[in-house]
């Protein structure tokens, strides 16, 4: 890490920047992107990153700070919301395990958000157990033939790149079995389609890769190394859910007290201290998110991290559930079930029927919180691991 | 304690042929396909279980063309209705109208109404369909001399209605009429519903010639009677709601591989379903004996209705979230039946008066005050 | 089974013993133990136990008729609860596991309570795995050394003898190297300490025995059979834990519900709604029972049974919880933490706080929570068993 | 939100000597030997913490001989306190004792006793154990001039206490008084209690003579400072408790071997630990919060106190009923530590208010009111 990038610095370059190349009108589609592509060239996209991959090798602290000032300047950004597997998962990926060439080519139009990004991880029998994926990509001269089935894949629909974990190998055990591709999401034989979830709309897909070629420049790391590959990204994707600080009732259950306070003909003494209690959870879970980037910031990363998703998530299972109750009459209505296809969750836009419908996939999308209490009792806790019966056989002689 | 809590052979019998109907015309593909109609649900079901099972009239007395059974085998049949999602009026139909008509059966129109039933007529009470037992009849709707006007809000089984039975309020007392749900002046507003397979409406009367069946404190023990015995009813239903997650969770388990294992080896998951199967034993109880009660007009009625509730509500909830999250992401598909059962589950746990209500109510009855 | 021993059958013959045999003067204990041997005698003791082991091979079912006439006559009795484990366990296996030397010896003396009977089953290392026992029994000419210790067991310094599971082969698996004794508590060897619980009682005992010699005529059933004679003590004390039909707020919860009623300064909303909650479970696992005892008597067994211990350990808990959180400043205090040792315990003759502390003991003895969750997934839902390392290896063999 | 929810550099070496103290003093068996006690705790630790590390005077002003360290450090000594049960007055003086005395420190009798306080002098506040704070202060004494009469139930820390705090009514106000335990006229009777490393003692005072400390609205004042600050502290308590059952919990489980298995190594003993280890991670959360409001005298700390407490105490509990259980037989032992620790949590959940109290004062402070 370069440690003359300073706050100063960093601040000192911005402005610089900004003082030569004018803020794009709003609308302006072509100068967003032409400015996007100058703020990546000048090293101003995330500055932890490589000198001439869009960073400046500073700290990571100091990007908000950056993008504070961009902000501030009225500068279009890279709509990070939209974009985030492309930024939270293959980006570290990439930049860890690819090729120069690889860097070259993704990493630009991966930030400005010209190039989609999607996840080809899950399928239908490997969800927890990941490493059970039954892809196959087998050589086909100088590149690969890849055919199977993955789910669960947002924004697949939009994407230009998919990043995918293959077996290529079926006669040794299923973790050493694997190989990292980025997928041409254009290639012949990409077929993608919706996966309505219970709530009515589809933020996911399936995608179905019958024969799809792919070269070996998509080749990420080396083959039978795929597992390895895939750790970096899920530990990003971990970190990538853990979210930002919020206010006191700045979450779900300010929504649940702002009901309750807005509506004294829908109390009663049962649904108050139902209420309370919650309040006493979420507010709990509100200060340990709260330590722990204290404790993070300080450099001294707590266990705590682990427990926020499962927190998370259980906690907005109850609250929007308590609201639901609360509403009473209202509870037996719903606003919609037209289909549609949102890019990102809309927890508060919706009515609380939504709320509680959507949060039931809290606690299954990435990472169930069963297995998040195996990761907390194995990792945290020092309790030992189930007997396996999977680890030494080949993949092909698992029982299924 | 006399009363039998086990089934007995003409329920089983019973369950028998409900549960061969439901087979072959509500599978879970169907019941799916349907929520993408909009409205009342297909009435050929409907006709099927009423006509050709005769069931719309099985506690409709025999010398009205009844099978002249009881709560016990309603509830039988609502055990059935609930493990296949069924989308049918049967619970506000031959459970809480036909428990109001019979309260005042020697009013003409109400043997009449009563008639009509057990020949395959939907019927349904208008009120919220939120409404709790002893939560009073206190009417939106205005009567003036025997024309009703006024809105009901949710009310639940009325899109497909013949007839409405609607309380409505006349000067200082309340009466209990009866409304063509044909009729000019009626308006029924499909709900965008929780619950797509129980579809609810608003219901705006705008000066509707009306039948009374039963004024003042008659009308008031004929809403009541229909509430309680709802509530015990829907008990049953929501027991045969849980059933179905139990056993679907359970059959998913038993083969789904994670880790080279069978899922359902995972003690975890043994311990939660073992305590679910052990909730769900207990709901058997007590809706078995809200239905014994209701069936025999026993006293404890009142509190056999709200303890069925109290527990049979949240162990439907409890069952149907499960069912969702031990499938996994397959669970929290639209193409996957768990998610009608959720729906379900949720909105019967709200309905008629929702387990909190009917802790508050049982509070009263067996002397338990408030502070 | 006798066909003709019918309820008038059975009342004929009370009758008449009745009529030559006047009822003892209370305190005459001679008298008392002289009529309960001729009670006996006449098969009047158990009426489905075969003619001349006191009973008239009759049905089941009479027995409580038989016991109510001679209650009704003021007739003493065999106080059945002190000699629990006698009648409820030792008695039907030696019945059907016994020789008839074993049958005359032992079952007369046990059902009149002259003999107490204790179990010596657990161990320190064989609490839920049973078929751990390390206590071993050597052949010592014609007759075995045993040496070990057992532990929860109640009666032990009371009894006259034990049922005695001990370890006879370390050299093949663990379930097929056990072998069933009746332990003379009176041999040589065998030492008895009370075991303090937490309430400060000890309804048990730990039991030290050293080189304890037993003929072989105390061995019941054959040499490395012990498991399977064993099950038939196990499913006996499983149907003695399931108790009687009781009333509407019979149990712990008309404790609490009279406690609310009578202390209207000590109710909360909060408290109300979770007094409720209880009651509703509490009445809900009556009726759970009150509809298996229906499906027992019509010949239905349901498989409800497995749950009514689990469901009774877990409610006597929360009941009780709830009640020293309801007596606030009262919960703070306790009766008393006298040493002493009960024969029976006493859950409504103490305070409060004592049935929270004996209602944590309910989900642990006579089979753990845990172990009945894992019944009722296995053998009621038909979920598959764990991986199990330990049916296969040698005693000796296996890791400890 | 600018508090620091950390341990401090300063905390941590705080914790190393406390614990280092209680493995040589005050290790599980020292703890059970002294259950054989009645009456007051032996007081040779009381004295080791007090005077050789100066623990009693943490929170003293460093003018009045204390260390003038603020919660934050008392309650890191309070969590090694609760890991180890130990049966110290602790709560009482440094805690609940100080905070009440420096609401009066401009008052020299107040002065005086903070500096006794820091020299090792034990002194209790004369209320029951289970006064929440907000209730107000509803004194069972009575002054008349500066003599005191009447009882007090269930005190905490008392048996042992040089002095005692004793709220006393005084025609239409309240005062705060100091009386010497030793006095005549005040008699001290030993209470059989839950949690015997706790003993409390029932109070009757006969005329005996007091000093005044405070008067009227300074007095309520200062004992609701004392009971806010004692519900911070005791959180911390509770979680020392917390992290001591999980942590032995662990260690067992990590060794002991059923079904030729590690038994910590089934899902379901799993899963229990592991949502108990996320609870105790919001506990401590919690508890550094109100901890850190009460050290800034932040506007919030009556939020942060009855927070902490709505959640630390049954956290306390769940932690100890666990240990209890997963310990199997042993943990059922009167030897084994375990019960000493369900006892105090068990206790310490109704002490100072309880949770449900807490939750209820929530609902005023955050303005979610009652129906």
């Amino acid at each position: 890490m370069d440690d003359t990038v300073t706050d100063g610095e960093v601040r000192r370059r911005v402005e610089e920047f900004l003082a030569g190349r004018p803020v794009p009108a709003p609308g302006d589609e072509d100068g967003r992107l032409a400015f996007l592509r100058a703020r990546f060239d000048a090293g101003l996209a995330w500055v932890h990153y490589p000198v001439g991959l869009g960073g400046l090798a500073g700290p990571r602290e100091l990007q908000p700070r950056a993008d504070a000032l961009f902000a501030a300047a009225g500068a279009p950004d890279n709509t990070p919301r939209r974009i985030g597997i492309g930024l939270g998962m293959a980006a570290p990926t990439i930049l860890r395990h690819g090729t120069p060439e690889q860097h070259e080519r993704f990493l630009r139009p991966l930030w400005t958000g010209e190039q989609i990004w999607c996840q080809l991880f899950s399928e239908p029998g490997a969800g927890s157990d990941l490493a059970a994926v039954a892809t196959r990509a087998v050589r086909d001269g100088d590149g690969w033939l890849v055919s199977g089935q993955k789910v669960w894949t947002s924004m697949a629909h939009r994407a230009r790149w998919g990043i995918l974990l293959a077996r290529t190998d079926a006669d040794v055990p299923k973790h050493r079995g694997m190989t990292y591709f980025v997928c041409d999401m254009h290639a012949p034989g990409v077929e993608v389609r919706p996966l309505r979830q219970l709530t009515g709309e589809a933020e996911f897909n399936e995608v179905f890769l019958t024969d799809v070629r792919l070269g070996d420049e998509l080749r990420l790391g080396e083959v039978g190394q795929g597992w390895a590959v895939a750790q970096t990204t899920l530990m990003n994707e971990r970190v990538a859910i853990g979210g930002g600080p919020v206010p006191r009732e700045g979450g779900l259950v300010g929504l649940l007290a702002r009901t309750w306070r807005e509506h004294p003909e829908l109390r009663t003494p049962a649904l108050h201290d139902e209420l309370l209690r919650l309040w006493v959870r979420a507010e709990a879970v509100r200060l340990t998110g709260v330590r722990l980037r204290q404790q993070l910031a300080a450099g001294e990363p707590g266990p705590e991290g682990s427990a926020v998703k499962l927190s998370f998530a259980t906690l907005a299972q109850q609250l929007s559930s308590l609201e639901v109750e609360l509403l009473g009459e209202a509870g037996l209505r719903h606003d919609s079930w037209e289909f549609s296809r949102p890019d990102v969750v809309d927890f508060t836009g919706r009515g609380a029927t939504y709320r509680y419908l959507r949060a039931r996939g809290n606690s299954i999308e990435g990472g169930t919180s069963e297995i998040l209490r195996n990761i907390i009792a194995e990792r945290v806790l020092g309790l030992p691991a189930e007997p396996r019966v999977d680890l030494d056989l080949a993949w092909k002689d698992l029982p299924r | 304690m006399s009363l039998d809590l086990r089934y007995g052979e003409v329920e089983e019998q019973l369950r028998a042929s409900v549960r061969a109907l439901l087979a072959d015309h509500c599978a879970p593909a169907a019941v799916l396909a349907g929520l993408e109609r909009s409205g009342a649900p297909d009435p050929r079901l409907w006709r099927l279980l009423a006509a050709d099972l005769g069931l719309s009239g099985l506690a409709v007395p025999e010398s009205l063309g009844g099978a002249g059974a009881g709560a016990c085998e309603l509830a039988v049949v609502l055990e059935e209705l609930g493990r296949a999602a069924a989308p049918v009026p049967f619970l506000g139909t031959a459970g809480l109208a036909v428990a109001a008509l019979t309260t005042c059966a020697e009013v003409p129109e109400a043997a009449e109404l009563l008639a009509r039933i057990a020949g395959g007529a939907v019927v349904a009470l208008a009120v919220p369909f939120s409404t709790a037992p002893g939560s009073g009849l206190t009417a939106t709707v205005a009567a003036t001399g025997n024309v009703l006007a006024g809105p009901v809000t949710s009310v639940a089984d009325a899109l497909g209605a013949d007839v409405l039975l609607v309380p409505a309020a006349t000067g200082l007392q309340s009466g209990l009429y009866a409304v063509d749900a044909a009729a000019a002046g009626v308006r029924r507003t499909a709900v965008v519903s929780l619950d797509q397979t129980r579809p609810l409406c608003d219901l705006t009367l705008s000066a509707v010639p009306a039948r009374p069946l039963a004024l003042g404190a008659t009308a008031a023990r004929a809403v009541e009677a229909a509430l309680v015995t709802g509530a015990a009813l829907l008990a049953s239903e929501q027991l045969g709601t849980a059933q179905w997650c139990l056993d679907a969770t359970v059959e998913h388990l038993r083969t789904r591989r994670q880790f080279g294992r069978v899922v359902g080896s995972y003690q975890a998951i043994k311990h939660r379903l073992a305590d679910l199967w052990v909730e769900l034993a207990q709901g058997r109880a007590v809706a078995r004996y809200a239905a014994a009660c209701a069936a025999a007009n026993d006293p404890d009625a009142p509190v056999a209705a709200a303890l069925a509730q109290a527990h049979c509500s949240p162990l439907a909830v409890r069952a149907a979230e499960e069912c969702v999250q031990l499938h996994g992401g397959i669970g929290f598909t639209w193409e996957h039946p768990a998610h009608v059962h959720l729906k379900r589950a949720r909105s019967a746990a709200l309905a008629l008066g929702g387990a909190g209500r009917h802790r508050a109510r049982l509070a009263e009855l067996v002397d338990l005050p408030p502070s």
